[in-house]
Order: structure tokens, then C-alpha cells, then sequence
């Protein structure tokens, strides 16, 4: 039998609780980076919120000169962006997933998989110089002045697409921020629809469904967690976005009845004003918001989260 | 694409006369398999397979792994068609129509020839909905029909006792023996004309396997059923007829008795007695 | 009959929508690219890799901006990894099922899609604040929080993708987990863990955001880490923002250098990727 | 129960005894009350079953169930008369003397050569270069693959076949110089050919360890064992000389088994 020298095994141990110790410090780094993120924020936020209290969410008024803040426009353009984005974006992706998974030749799968795949790496800066000068001048001068013609002189929905063609503002970074999250979203959901076993989509066609039948009384059904949990992560991302906005949003603090009028949302607010901020207030009052961001963020994120996960155990405990 | 997005032919598949009073003795065959070869890709993996399947009786397939027996099932339904490079040759008649011409809806053959899988796969929905799924596509049924067809269903399941107080319950909630049944309630629910079967057990533990088995024995009277296994004595146990395929070909077919006392094959007789495999 | 003439015509309405939708996707994002690259290669000289930043209204490179944005990259990445690296390790093998590590799981996925403005706030508050002016080093610590969760999900994902078998083999050996890990499990993840790396290099080259209050820019050749410094992203916000057609051009070429740094690593990425999979089904 | 672990066979001075072990697995109760004793050089059959707690009993004995989250296993089982599971026990130094083979090869991701010299390396066994060299040969000659592979050591491991892979794991657990080989369903993931050879090589290492392999091939089980344990849903129904067992089995339920009435 092996006769084991004592000394290598007790060092053997050693190494081993040493190399441990610092796994586990550094997932535990991960638990204190996030309560950082919280406790620097609230310290940073505080003086602006003690000034202003409560008011400080509802008050509409933005202004440097008067040292008056209120984050009411930034929230209302943060949210209506992120919602125009969510609209355009999540028919699409499902459009773009299905055609991925159930419908594309093979031939064609990969090559389209990988490009929406990539597009959701290239930078949000990208999306933000593209918008800024592709897309707001044809919306200028072509979309929106269509828009205002003919939708706006509806009842109920005209307001919306009332006033002058900016070609910037709020409808265009909706816009921007859908093709942003597009590949994203598509790219989520087409996972979740490959994680639908082949034998119960088989199942389907073998009682006589059509592909769309599958699809629709099959496969979204027993992937719904997820593909809410991804479009959810989708509007994480679009809400928290700041370059793709920034550069098309207008940068008003105001909310206008129009989406064709300018708007901010809190990440460009802070991106914009934050290096130029004066005054313990000013920039206060910016962390407030960049508070109030990772509040709303949080919450969004947490409960895809959650549903992602009850996605994941279901499909290991379904092995 | 799936295949059966072609429009849609006529083709009338005679529904089988059913629940004869009397057993008929020898049956009529159901299915006629003439020179099948089958390609995955340039992989071919079936070759020229020739058979008669009877109505009104347990034909089972066995072999070891890879011999070809789950994709001569798939043919049968054209399920292979889901996928693109396999394709199948030569011609499968299932009450006298040619299911592999190009000319039929795979949609409406699927209907008429019935699958349960390796593993349960009980759709996302409630136990009456999963019962009820084919009947609905269809539309054929409405309302008190509908339940009477899926209370016939999960009885012929031998299942109604065990859920009939749970239809409104996730047909994934139920157990893995009782989800198995579900599945094999949901393909009779349409009163398919042919069962196919793919190692219906396999996932299952000895008395879910032994009740399934009972519940073949039930409804070999009505319906012509297909399976595949890899388990020689359920072969022995529940199939009538018993077809031995290797590497792609059918070896030896006939009455089980035959196959697994007498088998005139060498190969036949080297896998049943665990030579190989 | 009816009936199923309608249930085909819906299949195939509803299939020609997804078609429709894939072109309107692909549609868009190749007219980005498309734009991208036409006035990314107009901007494009040799002028762009050796010269400074210019001031308005002439010519000029981003040399300083590339070094900056390299400099700040690697460093956050050498920050970053290995602590995502060792907390992934802990999550897939340590604490696999422990409730400590669900938590962190968490934690990392929200910190993994939290908005990186937030992240660049926070090295703000504890970095720039307390040094009293903004520096590269703030930038790079920025970056390595972005870095961390990224790592960390490669990491854990490449791990439990070692098939159990091979360290249970290992332990069946006698080893102690930080052997097997060290012996065992890294190298057989190996290529994973390159590509996670990779991932975490592109994502957070591209990232703007944060660097924005941290790093802040520097019109100049700067190689102190405690002195504001340039970057890409950053000189790209401000020129592309600017009224000089020389900054536009400018700020096109520098989104053309950083979107195909960033899909060179991703496709590189990728095909590590592939090579580590089917290593693993060929075993 | 209790009668039928009186029935196991005692040997006079068995090198491992388990006595009286459950192992649990969260809810599920995976092996009841088992009591049974591996002598030395001989080869220990385990059969029944998919499911039947064959495996888990078997990775009981070198607590391999430890890695398994959930696991308990109770009851006592010694080595030498030492109880492996107390709490001095080092777990590494119990699977040194105690080595698992599982069902499917599990080469390491280096070189022929490092795969077998990985268990000696860790317990620091080889004094110099050459002892290595030596202990690597000597190991791969037992495990009968020397010379399909003395040309190309430097070579991956997972470059091999996979019969050639398993006796390369053979190989590795003999290099550590163990006293029991546990081997879990070794040739189920191999082609007849390659599972005749482990048989010959399991009926050659036989004369210097004791070996337990688990195998749901009831002639593979005739073959290669001297002595063999027939377990059902958790429980050992049946264990005796391997002749007895398969002609003359004195459970009903072990004859349903083997005349493959169950399973």
C-alpha cells in the first residue's frame, strides 16, 4: 500500500483552505460591491433629498440656476422611452426568434444566429451616433412630418404625435433604444425557445398541429417565464441605456403631451450635466437620480432574474 | 419549413372499421412497407425494409441502439420531415395511401397516426386541456362532446379514476407513470387509426412500466399499434408480432412466440440470448 | 375541410410575419453597420493612430485616446478577472449548492445588467471624491466592476460545463478540491475561461458611460494614472457632439477602431467557444 | 432483513465490512441496512436492477458520496477494521487506499503520461524523475495497456480509444497503489471487445487487490466474480459464492432477476 509522507498531506491541507479562503473572499467581493453601489449612492443622494424630501420624485422643475430639482421628467422620459422601445422591440424579437428556431433553413441559422448575436455586443455609443445622424434626420424630414399630418389629427392618440419635427426627442430615442435591445431580446428569447425538448414539440405535430400551432399552444407556453424574464432583462437594459439615448434625446427637463418633443430620461441627464454640475446640489440632486435609476433598474432586473431562474431549475429538474 | 405546409390534397384515409364485436381472428393489415430506405444526410440508415403490419396488434421492434428501429416509428408518421437532410425512399401505405408522397399533409397524417414518446411530454397546460388538445385543433368537437371524447380518453388510459378530480390541475404535476398515460390519452383522444410507440417505457420504473404494458394488452383490440424497445421481455410480453432489425435492416419479423423461442436468424438468435447488444 | 384551410392560412400568415420581421431587424441593423463602416473608413488615415487629439476645428489623431482606452482596459481586466475568475470558481465548485452562493448568483446577474452609469457613480463617490480630481486609475476601477460579474458568469458557466466525471476521478484520487480545480478542472476549461476573458475585454472596451466621471479626458498625451486620461469612448461622446466636421470624422473613425475591436474579440470569443464544445463531445 | 444479512458470507479476516448502511439522498433512501464484507483478492459482484442502490453502496465506500450534496450515509463501514467514516478519517488518504473506476472513461486533459503520474504526484509518492518514470510504466503494464502506448505518453489522453481510456483509468488508480479497486459499471460504455479486456484485466489484478464492480450484465457479473450481491430497490436480498448465486439462488426475487423475469 502507498505509504503517504504526513508532512505533504498536512501541507496538501494548508493549500487548500488557503486557495478556498480566496474564493470564497472574492465572491463575497461581489455581495460588497453592490451594497457600495447602494450605500455610496444614498450618501451621495442625501443632501439633495434632504433639501427637497419626497418632492424631489414628483416636482417637474430642473433648474441649475435656482438650485430647484425635481426628478419627475427624467422618470417620465426614462419610462415612455423605454416603454416606445419595448412595443417596436419585443414583436420583433419574437419574429426574429421563431424564424431562428423553428423556421430557418439550416443553412442560414448559424450566420443569422451569430450576426444577432454580435450586433448585441457592438457598443450603445454606436446606436447613439447612428441615431443621431441617420436616423433623426430621415425622421426629420420624412417620418414625422407624416406622422403630424395624418396621425396627429386623430382623436385619443393624435396629441402624441403633435408640434414641430425635432427629429430628435423622445419617439427617436425609443426608437434607437428598440434597435438597440432588438438583438438582445432576440437573442434571450431564441435561447429559451431552444430549451423546449424536440420530443414535445414533436408531440404536437404528432396530434396534427401546424407550426404556428406548436408554436403558439406549445412552445410559448412552456417557455413564457423565460421569455418574460428576457424581455424584462431587455428592459433593464433600456431603461438604464445612456449613450444610445443621450445623443438623441433632446435634453429638456419637461414633459410634453408629444413624443416628438424633446425630453430627458436619467441617464443622459447625469451623462450630460454631471462633469458641468456646480454646487453640492446640483450634483446631489444628479446622484438622486442616479439612486432612483438603480431603484427602478433593480427591481426590473431582480424579478427577471427570479423568473429566469425558475425557468433554469424547471428544465434541470425536467432531465 | 415542415413539409406540410404544401396545400392541401385530397386524401381520405379510410378510418378503420372499429371496436368489432367480434374478433376477427387473423388481421388485416394496416400497414405496407415496400423497398424503405432511409438517409440521414448521406448516412443511410435504413435499408430496403419490407413489411406488413396487422391491425388490431402489438408489432414491436427491437435491436440494440442505432439499428434503425425508432427511425422506421418516425417514418411511419413522417415525423423525420420536421428535420431537413432526412429523407425517406420507397413507399409506406397506411390504409392504402402512399404517406410518403409528397402530395399529403403531414398535418392531417399526423392526426390519424398517433405518437407517444421515450419520456413523458405532457403539453404546459391543465390534464383536460392536454387530453383535449388534438380534439380542439381539429375543431370537430364542442363542449359536452368534447369532455365525453376526453373522459373516454383518460379511461381508456386506464387515468380517469386518478385525475378525474384534478382536470384543472398542470398535466405536468402528475407523476411520471400517470404523465405517460396522459400522453397516451391525448393520442387516442383523436381515435388515431395507428399508435406508434417509442420505448413507451423507457423512462419509467417497474410498475408504471407494468400498468402501461396492461394498457397495450387493452387496446390492441382497437387500434394497430407500433412500438419500439429495447426490452426483449416486454417484447415477449406484449407484442404479437415481433420484428428484429440490425444496422439499419430487418432481420427477422414474425409472430413473437416464433422469435423468441425459435428464431431462424442467427443474428436474431445471438441478440436475444445476450450475445451482443 | 374549411377549417383546416384556415388553420393553414394562419400558419402561414403568421410564419411570413416572422420572415418579415427578421428583414426589418437584420434590415436595421445592417444599414448601422453599413453607416458605420462607409464614414468610419472616410475618417479613417494613418494620422488617426499617431497623432493627439486635436483642438477644434483641425486635424488630428486619437493616439492618446487609443493608448488611454488600452491602458485603462487592461488594467481593469487585471483588476477584474481574477476576482471573477476565483468567485466563479467558488460558485461552481466550493459552493455549488450552497445558499451563500445562490445569492451571490443574484447579486452578480443584477450587477451583470445593472446600467453601467450607475457603476461609474459609485467609483465617483469612493474614488474621485475622496483623490479630489478625476484619473485614469478611477476609469480603470470603474471598468473592473464592470469586468467582475461578466467574469464571473463565464467562469461559472465554463466550469459546470467539466463533466462531473472528471473531478469526481480526481477526488477519487485523493486529491483535494484546490488540486483538482488547479489540475484538473482549469485546464479541461480552458479555452472557456479564455473566451470568458475575451468577453469581458469587449464588453468593457465599448463601455462609455461610466468613464465619462472618472477618467473624465485629457486633450493631451497622458501616462500618469492619477491624471485624467483619454478614451476612445469618451472622445467619441464629445467630438461627435461637436459642430467641427474634423471631430465628426474623427469620432466615426474611432467607433469604427472600437466596433471592430469589439467583434474580433467576440467572434474570436465564439470560436474558442465552439472548439472548447466539441472537445468536450468528442470525449 | 436482518436474516439476510446474517446469510452474508463472513470471511474470517474481510479488509472492509460495512455493517448496518443507509444511504440517503435528500428525501430518498437509496440503500437500506446493508451489511456486507469484501475479502481480500477476490472480485465482489454487485448486481440488480437500474435504481437497486448498487452504485450508491458502492461509492459509500470510499465516500465518494460526500461530493454529492444531500448525501447521508449511516451505519459503519471499516477498512482494516478502522471506521472510514470517522471523523479523523482524511478523506484523501481513504480514496488513496480505496480507488473508484466509473462507468464512463474520465481521462484527465493532459498527457498519457500525467494522467497516470496525477495520483502519485498529489501524495507526493515519487522521489525523483525516474521513480516516476517507473511508477508509470509499472502501472500501464498492469493495466495491460504498456505497450499499445509506451510510443506516445506525451500524447492526450482523450487522443486514446475508448477501452484504451478506461484502462488508462485503471492504470491511474493503480499508480496511488490502492488496497480496494470500486469500479462502477466499467465496460457499459464500451464495445465487447474492449469490455473482454478489462474482464481479463479485472481476473489479473485480482492477485493484489480486492475489487467490487458493480455491473447491471448479469454474464459479465458470472464471469469475472468470485462472489456476488444481488440488491433490490435499496435493499442486498442475496449474496454468496457467484457458482451458487446464479445456479442455485436461495431468493426468489434473485432468480426473477436472473432469469429475467424483473428488471
Amino acid at each position: 500500500m502507498a505509504i503517504i509522507d504526513p508532512r505533504h498531506a498536512a501541507k496538501q491541507l494548508i493549500y487548500e483552505r488557503i486557495f478556498r479562503a480566496a474564493t470564497l473572499t472574492a465572491a463575497i467581493l461581489v455581495l460588497l460591491i453592490l451594497g457600495g453601489v447602494v450605500l455610496s449612492l444614498i450618501i451621495g443622494a442625501w443632501p439633495a433629498l434632504r433639501h427637497f424630501g419626497f418632492g424631489f420624485v414628483t416636482r417637474e422643475v430642473w433648474n441649475p440656476v435656482t438650485e430647484e430639482f425635481g426628478a419627475r421628467s427624467a422618470i417620465f422620459g426614462t419610462v415612455v422611452t423605454s416603454l416606445i422601445a419595448m412595443v417596436l422591440a419585443v414583436p420583433t424579437a419574437f419574429g426574429i426568434a421563431l424564424f431562428l428556431t423553428q423556421m430557418c433553413p439550416p443553412r442560414l441559422k448559424r450566420p443569422i444566429g451569430v450576426a444577432v448575436e454580435l450586433l448585441a455586443a457592438v457598443p450603445s455609443i454606436i446606436y447613439g451616433l447612428w441615431g443621431l445622424f441617420v436616423l433623426a434626420p430621415v425622421l426629420q424630414r420624412h417620418t414625422q412630418p407624416w406622422l403630424i399630418a395624418h396621425v396627429g389629427v386623430l382623436p385619443i392618440i393624435g396629441p402624441l404625435f403633435r408640434g414641430p419635427p425635432f427629429g430628435i426627442g423622445i419617439l427617436t430615442a425609443g426608437i434607437v433604444l428598440a434597435i438597440m435591445i432588438l438583438p438582445f431580446i432576440a437573442a434571450t428569447m431564441r435561447d429559451v425557445f431552444d430549451t423546449v425538448p424536440p420530443m414535445l414539440k414533436e408531440s404536437g405535430y404528432g396530434l396534427g398541429a401546424t407550426t404556428w400551432e406548436v408554436i403558439w399552444r406549445v412552445v410559448v407556453p412552456h417557455s413564457r417565464v423565460g421569455m418574460v424574464g428576457g424581455i424584462m432583462l431587455g428592459l433593464g437594459r433600456a431603461l438604464g441605456e445612456t449613450m444610445a439615448v443621450t445623443f438623441v434625446i433632446g435634453n429638456a427637463h419637461r414633459i410634453s403631451a408629444s413624443l416628438l418633443a424633446p425630453g430627458t430620461t436619467i441617464s443622459s441627464a447625469i451623462a450630460n450635466e454631471f462633469t458641468e454640475a456646480v454646487g453640492k446640489l446640483y450634483t446631489s440632486s444628479l446622484i438622486a437620480l442616479g439612486l432612483l435609476l438603480f431603484v427602478i433598474t433593480f427591481t426590473v432586473i431582480a424579478a427577471a432574474q427570479a423568473m429566469l431562474r425558475r425557468l433554469e431549475r424547471r428544465a434541470t429538474a425536467a432531465l | 419549413m415542415i413539409a406540410g405546409s404544401k396545400p392541401p390534397r385530397h386524401l381520405k384515409m379510410r378510418l378503420a372499421p372499429r371496436a368489432a364485436a367480434v374478433d376477427p381472428g387473423p388481421q388485416a393489415t394496416r400497414i405496407e412497407i415496400r423497398s424503405l430506405n432511409f438517409y440521414y444526410g448521406r448516412i443511410q440508415a435504413l435499408h430496403d425494409v419490407n413489411l406488413s403490419i396487422g391491425d388490431r396488434a402489438i408489432t414491436a421492434f427491437i435491436g440494440p441502439s442505432g439499428c434503425g428501429k425508432s427511425t422506421l416509428l418516425r417514418v411511419m408518421n413522417r415525423m423525420y420531415a420536421l428535420y431537413p437532410h432526412q429523407r425517406a425512399e420507397g413507399q409506406v401505405r397506411i390504409g392504402g395511401v402512399d404517406i410518403l408522397a409528397p402530395s399529403v399533409d403531414v398535418a392531417e397524417l399526423r392526426y390519424r397516426v398517433g405518437m407517444v414518446f421515450q419520456k413523458p411530454t405532457p403539453f404546459p397546460m391543465s390534464v383536460f386541456e392536454n387530453v383535449a388538445f388534438g380534439l380542439r385543433l381539429a375543431g370537430e368537437v364542442h363542449g359536452a362532446d368534447l369532455h365525453e371524447r376526453v373522459e373516454t380518453a383518460l379511461r381508456d388510459a386506464a387515468l380517469w379514476e386518478e385525475v378525474k378530480d384534478k382536470l384543472h390541475a398542470d398535466g405536468r404535476s402528475l407523476s411520471g407513470g400517470q404523465q405517460q398515460r396522459l400522453c397516451i390519452a391525448r393520442a387516442i383522444a383523436v381515435r388515431p387509426e395507428v399508435l406508434l410507440l417509442d420505448e413507451p417505457t423507457a423512462a419509467l420504473d417497474p410498475i408504471s412500466t407494468l400498468r402501461i404494458e396492461e394498457l397495450l394488452q387493452n387496446l390492441r383490440e382497437r387500434y394497430c399499434i407500433v412500438m419500439v424497445t429495447h426490452n426483449l421481455q416486454q417484447a415477449a410480453r406484449v407484442a404479437n408480432v415481433t420484428g428484429f432489425m440490425y444496422l439499419g435492416a430487418l432481420v427477422e419479423v414474425g409472430p413473437s412466440s416464433e422469435i423468441f423461442t425459435s428464431p431462424k436468424n442467427r443474428q436474431t438468435d445471438d441478440y436475444i440470448t445476450g450475445r451482443f447488444g | 375541410m374549411k377549417r383546416r384551410t384556415l388553420r393553414k392560412f394562419r400558419n402561414g400568415a403568421f410564419l411570413a410575419l416572422s420572415v418579415v420581421a427578421t428583414a426589418i431587424g437584420l434590415a436595421c441593423l445592417a444599414a448601422i453597420l453599413w453607416t458605420l463602416v462607409s464614414n468610419g473608413v472616410r475618417g479613417l488615415s494613418a494620422g488617426v493612430f499617431t497623432q493627439m487629439t486635436p483642438p477644434p476645428g483641425s486635424a488630428g489623431g486619437m493616439l492618446n485616446a487609443i493608448y488611454g482606452s488600452t491602458v485603462m482596459t487592461v488594467l481593469g481586466i487585471l483588476i477584474g478577472s481574477p476576482v471573477g475568475m476565483l468567485a466563479g470558481t467558488y460558485l461552481a465548485e466550493y459552493g455549488r449548492y450552497s445558499r451563500l452562493s445562490a445569492f451571490v448568483r443574484f447579486i452578480n446577474d443584477v450587477l451583470l445588467s445593472a446600467p453601467s452609469i450607475i457603476i461609474g457613480l459609485f467609483i465617483y463617490e469612493i474614488v474621485v471624491v475622496p483623490e479630489g480630481h478625476f484619473s485614469a486609475l478611477a476609469g480603470a476601477l470603474a471598468l473592473a466592476v464592470i469586468a467582475i460579474p461578466v467574469s464571473l458568469r463565464t467562469t461559472e458557466d465554463m466550469l459546470n460545463l467539466v463533466p462531473q466525471g472528471l473531478k469526481d476521478s480526481s477526488a477519487a484520487l485523493g486529491a483535494y478540491p484546490w488540486r483538482t480545480i488547479l489540475s484538473v478542472v482549469y485546464p479541461a476549461a480552458r479555452s472557456g475561461i479564455v473566451t470568458g476573458l475575451l468577453l469581458a475585454i469587449a464588453r468593457v472596451s465599448g463601455e462609455t458611460a461610466p468613464l465619462l466621471f472618472t477618467a473624465l479626458n485629457n486633450q493631451f498625451w497622458s501616462a500618469k494614472l492619477t491624471e485624467p486620461m483619454a478614451n476612445l469612448p469618451v472622445v467619441i461622446f464629445q467630438f461627435a457632439l461637436s459642430p467641427y466636421a474634423d471631430w465628426q470624422r474623427l469620432a466615426w473613425a474611432g467607433a469604427l477602431i472600437i466596433t471592430v475591436t469589439i467583434l474580433a474579440l467576440s467572434i474570436t470569443a465564439r470560436a474558442l467557444l465552439s472548439l472548447f464544445q466539441s472537445n468536450r463531445g468528442a470525449r | 432483513m436482518m436474516e439476510r444479512a446474517a446469510a452474508a458470507p463472513q470471511f474470517p479476516d474481510p479488509l472492509m465490512s460495512a455493517r448496518g448502511v443507509n444511504v440517503h439522498y435528500g428525501g430518498k433512501h437509496a440503500v437500506k441496512n446493508v451489511s456486507l464484507d469484501i475479502g481480500r483478492n477476490q472480485v465482489l459482484a454487485m448486481i440488480g436492477a437500474s435504481g437497486c442502490g448498487k452504485s450508491s453502496f458502492l461509492r459509500s465506500l470510499n465516500r465518494m458520496n460526500d461530493t454529492i450534496p444531500g448525501a447521508r450515509v449511516t451505519g459503519s463501514i471499516t477498512l482494516d477494521g478502522r471506521d472510514i467514516y470517522d471523523k479523523r478519517q482524511d478523506v484523501a488518504q481513504l480514496r488513496a487506499r480505496v480507488g473508484i473506476v466509473f462507468q464512463k472513461p474520465t481521462p484527465f486533459p493532459h498527457s498519457i503520461y500525467a494522467n497516470v503520474a496525477y495520483g502519485p504526484r498529489i501524495h507526493g509518492l515519487a522521489a525523483s524523475r525516474a521513480d516516476m518514470d517507473d511508477l508509470v510504466r509499472t502501472s500501464l503494464e498492469r493495466a495491460g495497456l504498456w505497450d499499445e502506448v509506451k510510443d506516445r505518453l506525451a500524447q492526450p489522453g482523450t487522443s486514446l480509444s475508448g477501452g484504451q481510456q478506461q484502462r488508462l483509468c485503471i492504470a491511474r488508480t493503480i499508480a496511488v497503489d490502492p488496497e480496494v479497486i470500486l469500479m462502477d459499471e466499467p465496460c457499459s460504455a464500451l464495445d465487447p471487445i474492449a469490455s473482454a479486456k478489462i474482464e481479463d484485466l479485472i481476473e489479473e489484478l485480482r492477485g493484489n487487490y480486492a475489487i467490487v464492480i458493480v455491473t447491471h450484465n448479469m454474464q459479465q457479473a458470472a464471469r469475472v466474480s468470485q462472489v456476488t450481491a444481488y440488491f433490490h430497490l435499496g435493499e442486498l436480498i442475496e449474496t454468496g459464492p457467484t457458482d451458487r448465486i446464479f445456479t442455485n439462488p436461495a431468493q426468489k426475487l434473485t432468480e426473477d432477476y436472473i432469469t429475467g423475469r424483473i428488471g
